[in-house]
């Protein structure tokens, strides 16, 4: 099978399933199963030939560019697909049971309308993921806003309604600001796409306004302090699946156009001063976003800020990739924390759906003595803060490790500081959680029951954040594969 | 130079009836500003040798996104009488 | 990879796979439990008996997978770690048998035993860790897998003393990494090493190293129980007894005390590390938490409180040997790794037996305690003498040779420390031992349980009855050629061989 | 409606370039007057029409630097463009009033202009 | 009121950047008007922006019609539709001028769609024609049988995706690359292509006035309870 089929495969297959699942509505859930299924062998076969091959082009139409679409897969984008099958498995085996395990109308509906939006929702993210063309990535990023608004919209609660219109007109209003950058560059080189666009390596006034437009549309749609109003809201009110795919993958494929404008196609305009002011956000979103959990009354709000200040580690691989010595060390170390944030948060959102769902409430400080009802979740919940804290083996600590590394041989020491203090932070708001789980409570209250599947997805998720911390060699190898950065992976004269 | 005055004429009043339909204290108003908007961005479209684009604003762009956001507003007034006796206009 | 790796891993999984197990085992099923419990430890005493003979006969052990770019996850096995290694999974077996006794009909027993598996699980793996990565993995596991043994009562003040605990443990672990990568930026990759790894760099970087040898100071000295950083060690007496014997003997403290050493010996080099004059102000800091340490156990009312502060004291002496350069303080401070532990471990099961069977938590309270329960204290006294230093027993080979050590090193006002020190001691067992023989009994006690034939429930009369022999054994044969003593020797020949 | 029947007719040179350069000056000025009044106007309609009229002001610059380019015709790559960006806002657009009236419809007797 | 001013500033200052930027584009950009000229002979149509629509950038329009797909299942999904509240059943005068204006406009649609391959015109213009169609078959209140025939609308809202995606599935079997369609057959594929998308986007545009899930909706008449209130 060449890499085109597995692209066309990736990209279709969900399509046509979600256009089934809508035809059909009672075939939803098989349909999302198929579709997982096909994904995955997809994926790991065009990993198998970019391992093999190196970048893998396909030329849609037979037309190069600058007139047709390049369809583009460099380590970069498989590791970023492989998430998304990951989590895009988990979700669609915890949604089996999640919407009909409450018995009532409503739920059937939203299960029905569930599958066709889910299933899009992937669509977007592989054509994301695959796209070489600066306008393609404009239709993918609608795809993608559509259809998480509307899956946030399910929840059908005023509070869920509410953070899905301010939602939408974020996203809309982002994505006009993309488009017209998307114009200005069009106007400026004479084609979108991206590879050509790194060839021409213009500058220029137009160009700076253009990436400027383009950026401000995208960390809005990445929820980068100070962007991030908009996220809280959206990801606590939503249906615990669609929460967990909100945290770990919708927001990351804005953060992924970022890496690909900045790093492959105007890596000339990428200043020592650009990177520093994406470090200083990020550095920013990470302790307003973890003070902020510390002080949720809520478990789910509490996640949500720690999706706030977790997106900000990823920015902080501007400033670290940016610059050549360890360059590499901190492009690996960030999306091993993508990928860690990733696993870890979906982890604890599906948690979070178990305790709404036994419990009937998530208020952090009536859920006393919770261990005792429901251990194999907040076992979950522990193991995946473990990633988020960042302790060893976890892949959160990989992440972080390739991080302090690459700030220390740089001197940059601020982004240690910020790093370590956000760390701890994160170990503060888990804490919190997990000390009144463990508070004995004289009669535990008979929780409703949880279906095995649900606690089951959720513990197996923890558990990939966790020892994933082990597959990091293999990570930065993948990342190499046409990676923009270059450089060593260890750093320091290695002694006798 | 008379298409540069058109163009001047055009690009003029679609200035302002875009800043109508977004301010006119009138929600109405602003509605029927928008519509027409979009048929003078169709005209526009054509000055610009772009027909099939003029095409498609025409019937999309002013045609049904107006008649959206028309029965979308009626639909609120009712909404409005019932849950409030009667208000003619939405509060900024 | 050899032959021998599997032995490694062994070590590890024997604790490991048990804790999992129990995990998933019903909490009715006591039985099956306590044989499973047993039979991990048992099975981790074998391995690590070949282990020693191996390492005995020179004979290499390593373990490595990939773990982090250029950065395996090492095991491996020298005269230090299977010193560790030994001391925790002999002690382990004890605990294990005592807390299976001490926590009969309380609730949540899996959860307990099963984190209470993991636990030496990574005391294990820190001992066998062969690079720094990897010990900085089980440093922080084991504080993780600590936190709910120590709230296990799940009461106010349990979590409080794990807030605490976590609190100091985790910022610990962060300036523990900070020091870890710092050096990893310096250096490259980090393996442990007799003599030490970084030799090379000492006279370039010398600023840098002596602030990254303090970065780890601190977070070791937090564990260590270091005075200021010994805040969490009384707070965490909420936890159960075996739990304290866990943290004072086998586990935590212990921890602290091998990191320093590992730092010193293996990383560092004593000779490097003195020349870079780090030594000396740890040195300093080790004898001030001595005489701090006793100073405040003089004064504690409440046994276990007084034992903590004991610790403190104590676990500084391994420190303070550490810190002193020439083989006999070296001798003196790893033997006292060793007596140490079998010392403090027979004080907490005393305790423990006396708050279950009799209910006395207070020193006011133990008045003729002897008398009821003649085993039990007599272990108590034997472990406590040791303390003290009275000869033969464990504690005075390990502060002979502190002692000479530190003369040998011109470092005299150690002497005096250690003198203090030992009055002190005195000054705080010596009327404990008065009232438990001498005082005559109360006719009521607080809460008194009786046990059948036994003074009380023969799991935990047993543990503290063979460790308080290990006491008098590791005394009196200290120069027979199966004591710590003999290995220490080893150690430090090995450390300081030309 | 006109319908120019490219690429027959459609000279290059019935206007010079610089009057295709105000329309998109023209789109520029749409583009802020709606970012203004999307942030500004509380009303949700009035917020949606003017997600419209930046899509507009988009489009503008889009057809404006088509048409400059050199040729027989505009270049109708923006075109295609700018067909698909219609469909999509009026997709948008849709999607947006559905989901106010659901946010009205639960607000219940709330403000119907209240802000989201 | 500040912060009104402040958005205002902020607004003139983008304004600003903006036609800086705009005025500072080169005057003659070089776009890809040769390009796509020179290659519409293999294109399969003559109307270049039907060529790039379909053919050049046909991927684009492959996601587009999942988007409009999409953007119906979101309506759907948030509420019922309703029937406008303008019914011209009442004015028969009306009524019978829509009766002959209804299939001018579906005939207009067809020649819209077939235009598009060699003039302006093509399956979305085509498509808009129909939805207004739709629109006016509302407004005049006929065919609410057909309208909320549930199964019947499912199957044309899909059908654009599915051919769409058929076409791809089948044309890389015979070409082995995605959207490449074999030599000289480019016309008849994009036909194809155009004439399912025709009816999904017509049908589209006009649901989208609808508002709303149709009340015959499958999903509710299982239900005694409706799914939602709207």
């Amino acid at each position: 099978m060449t890499s085109a089929w597995a692209m066309a495969w990736l990209i279709l297959t969900p399509l046509v399933a979600a256009a089934l699942a809508f035809a059909f509505p009672r075939l939803g859930r098989s349909l999302a199963l198929g579709t997982a299924g096909v994904i995955g062998l997809a994926v790991a076969h065009l990993m198998r030939l970019v391992f093999a091959n190196g970048v893998q082009t396909h030329l849609v139409s037979g037309w190069g560019a600058p007139l047709g679409i390049e369809l583009r897969a460099d380590g970069l984008s498989v590791l970023m697909l492989i998430v998304t099958a990951l989590i895009g498995v988990a979700i669609a085996l915890y949604s089996q049971r999640y919407f009909v395990s409450e018995h009532d109308d409503e739920a059937l509906h939203r299960e029905r309308y569930f599958w066709p939006l889910f299933l899009f929702l992937w669509t977007a993210l592989d054509a994301l993921y695959l796209s070489a063309d600066i306008f393609n990535l404009y239709v993918t990023l609608e795809m993608l806003g559509f259809a998480a608004v509307t899956l946030l919209a399910l929840a059908g609660t005023r509070a869920a309604l509410t953070a899905a219109l301010r939602y939408l007109f974020v996203s809309l209003s982002a994505s006009l600001f993309y488009l017209l950058g998307v114009g200005l560059v069009y106007g400026q080189c004479g084609t979108v796409d991206l590879p050509s666009l790194a060839a021409q390596a213009r500058s220029g006034p137009a160009l700076w306004v253009a990436l400027a437009l383009m950026t401000g549309g995208l960390i809005a749609k990445a929820a980068l302090f100070p962007l991030h109003g908009w996220l809280p809201p959206a990801h606590a009110n939503a249906p615990a699946p669609v929460s967990a795919l909100l945290s770990a993958l919708v927001v990351k494929g804005p953060f992924y156009i970022l890496l690909r404008l900045w790093f492959e196609a105007f890596p000339a305009l990428m200043t020592p001063a650009v990177a520093q002011v994406f470090g200083a956000l990020g550095a920013a979103a990470i302790l307003w976003g973890s003070v902020n959990a510390l002080f949720q009354p809520r478990l789910k709000l509490l996640i949500a800020y720690s999706t706030v200040a977790q997106l900000g580690y990823l920015f902080l691989l501007f400033p670290l990739a940016a610059s050549r010595e360890g360059g590499f060390m901190a492009w690996s170390g960030g999306l091993m924390l993508l990928g860690a944030h990733a696993c870890a948060k979906t982890a604890m959102f599906l948690t979070a759906g178990n305790i709404l769902h036994a419990a009937g409430h998530d208020r952090i400080k009536d859920l006393d003595g919770i261990t005792h009802v429901l251990p194999v979740s907040v076992f979950a919940f522990g193991l995946a803060g473990m990633s988020l804290i960042g302790l060893p083996p976890s892949s959160g600590f990989a992440g972080k490790w390739l991080l302090l590394n690459a700030a220390l041989a740089q001197g940059q020491w601020w982004w240690v500081a910020v790093m370590i203090l956000g760390s701890l932070l994160a170990a503060a708001y888990i804490v919190r959680m997990l000390a009144h789980a463990f508070t004995r409570v004289n009669e535990p209250k008979t929780p409703n029951p949880i279906p095995p599947v649900m606690e089951g997805t959720a513990l197996a998720l923890a558990l990939l954040a966790v020892v994933l911390g082990f597959a990091s060699p293999w990570a930065a190898e993948l990342l190499r594969v046409g990676a923009p950065v270059v450089g060593p992976i260890v750093m320091g004269g290695s002694v006798p | 130079m008379m298409l540069q005055i058109f163009d001047g004429l055009l690009l003029l009043v679609i200035v302002v009836l875009a800043w109508r339909s977004l301010n006119d204290r009138d929600v109405f108003r602003a509605v029927i500003s928008f519509i027409a908007l979009g048929l003078l961005i169709a005209v526009a479209w054509v000055r610009l040798r772009a027909p099939d684009v003029a095409l498609a604003e025409a019937a999309v762009g002013s045609g049904l996104t107006g008649a959206l956001i028309l029965s979308a507003l009626v639909r609120m007034r009712r909404r409005e009488r019932a849950a409030t006796g009667t208000r003619r206009e939405a509060p900024k | 990879m050899n032959l021998h790796s599997p032995i490694l891993l062994g070590i590890l999984l024997s604790s490991f796979v048990t804790g999992l197990v129990i995990f998933f085992l019903k909490e009715e099923s006591h039985r099956l439990r306590t044989w499973l419990n047993l039979l991990g430890a048992g099975v981790k005493l074998v391995l690590v008996a070949v282990l020693l003979s191996g390492v005995y006969r020179g004979e290499p052990y390593t373990f490595a997978i990939e773990f982090l770019p250029g950065i395996p996850f090492a095991l491996g096995a020298d005269a230090n770690s299977v010193l560790f290694v030994t001391l925790s999974s002999v002690l382990w077996f004890c605990t294990t048998l005592y807390a299976v006794g001490y926590l009969e009909h309380t609730p949540h027993r899996s959860r307990f035993f099963g984190f209470f598996s993991f636990c030496v699980t990574a005391t294990t793996g820190i001992a066998l860790s062969a690079n720094l990565v990897t010990f900085l993995t089980f440093y922080e596991l084991l504080t993780v897998t600590t936190y709910p043994l120590i709230v296990h009562r799940g009461t106010r003040e349990a979590l409080r003393g794990g807030k605490i605990y976590l609190t100091y443990t985790l910022i610990g672990g962060a300036v523990l990494l900070l020091a870890v990568v710092w050096l990893h930026a310096l250096a490259g990759p980090v393996v442990f090493k007799e003599r030490g790894v970084i030799q090379a760099l000492a006279g370039t970087r010398r600023g840098e190293l002596q602030v990254i040898f303090l970065l780890f100071m601190i977070g070791l000295g937090v564990k260590a129980a270091l005075v200021p950083l010994h805040g969490w060690l009384p707070k965490a007496m909420v936890a159960p007894a075996p739990v304290s014997a866990l943290l004072h003997a086998v586990a935590v403290v212990k921890a602290g005390a091998f990191g320093i050493v590992r730092i010193v010996y293996d990383v560092y080099g004593a000779q490097t590390a003195a020349a870079l004059g780090v030594l000396h102000p740890l040195a300093v800091a080790a004898g001030v938490t001595i005489v701090y340490g006793s100073v405040r156990a003089l004064f504690q009312d409440e046994l276990k409180k007084r034992l903590a502060y004991s610790t403190v004291s104590q676990v500084s002496y391994i420190v303070l040997g550490t810190a002193i350069l020439g083989p006999v303080s070296t001798i003196g401070g790893l033997v006292h790794l060793v007596h140490q532990g079998i010392m403090k471990i027979t004080l907490f099961f005393c305790a423990g037996n006396y708050a279950e069977t009799l209910g006395t938590h207070r020193v006011s309270e133990m008045n003729g305690v002897g008398r009821r329960m003649p085993l039990t204290t007599a272990a108590f006294t034997v472990a406590a003498l040791g303390m003290i230093g009275v000869p033969p027993l464990a504690g005075y080979v390990s502060k002979w040779y502190l002692q000479k050590g530190a003369i040998q090193a011109g470092e005299e006002w150690v002497a005096l420390v250690l003198g203090a020190s030992s009055l002190l001691n005195a000054a705080y067992f010596l009327p404990i031992l008065y009232r438990a023989w001498f005082n005559p009994p109360p006719e009521h006690w607080p809460a008194e349980h009786r046990f059948g034939t036994w003074e009380t429930n023969w799991m935990l009369l047993l543990p503290p009855l063979v460790t308080a022999v290990l006491v008098i054994w590791a005394g009196v044969f200290a120069e027979s050629s199966f004591s710590p003593l003999v290995w220490v020797k080893l150690v430090a020949a090995r450390e300081y061989a030309p | 409606m006109v319908i120019v029947s490219t690429p027959s007719t459609g000279d290059p040179h019935t206007m010079p370039d610089a009057g295709y350069r105000i329309y998109a000056l023209a789109g520029v000025a749409l583009f802020a007057i709606g970012f203004y009044s999307l942030l500004v106007q509380a009303h949700l309609l009035r917020r949606i029409m003017a997600l419209n009229v930046m899509g507009s002001g988009v489009f503008l610059v889009y057809i404006a630097l088509g048409a400059q380019t050199p040729g027989p015709i505009p270049d109708p790559v923006p075109h295609a463009m700018v067909l698909t960006g219609i469909v999509v806002s009026v997709c948008a657009t849709g999607l947006a009033l559905a989901l106010v009236d659901r946010v009205q419809a639960a607000a219940g007797d709330a403000e119907p202009g209240e802000d989201a | 009121m500040t912060s009104r001013v402040m958005v205002g500033v902020l607004s003139l200052a983008m304004c600003a950047a903006l036609g800086w930027a705009v005025q500072s584009l080169p005057v003659r950009p070089t776009g890809l008007t040769g390009a796509s000229l020179a290659k519409l002979p293999e294109s399969g149509v003559t109307n270049p922006v039907t060529a790039v629509l379909l053919n050049y950038r046909g991927y684009d329009t492959l996601l587009e019609v999942g988007v409009l797909l999409l953007a119906i299942v979101a309506v759907w999904s948030l509420r019922r539709g309703e029937w406008p509240a303008s019914d011209l059943h009442d004015r028969p005068l009306l009524m019978s001028l829509l009766r002959v204006v209804l299939p001018v406009l579906v005939l207009a649609a067809g020649y819209l769609l077939w235009i598009g391959a060699f003039a302006p015109g093509g399956a979305f213009q085509g498509g808009a024609l129909l939805g207004g169609a739709i629109v006016l078959v509302m407004l005049g209140g006929l065919a609410r049988r057909v309208l909320a025939y549930d199964r019947l609308l499912r199957a044309g809202l899909v059908l654009g995706v599915i051919v769409f995606a058929a076409v791809c599935a089948v044309t890389m079997l015979l070409t082995g690359g995605l959207l490449q369609f074999p030599a000289g057959t480019g016309g008849t594929w994009i036909m194809v292509i155009e004439s399912a998308a025709l009816v999904s986007i017509g049908l589209t545009l006009g649901l989208l006035y609808f508002g709303g899930r149709p009340n015959g909706d499958r999903l509710d008449s299982e239900h005694r309870r409706p799914a939602h209130h709207a």
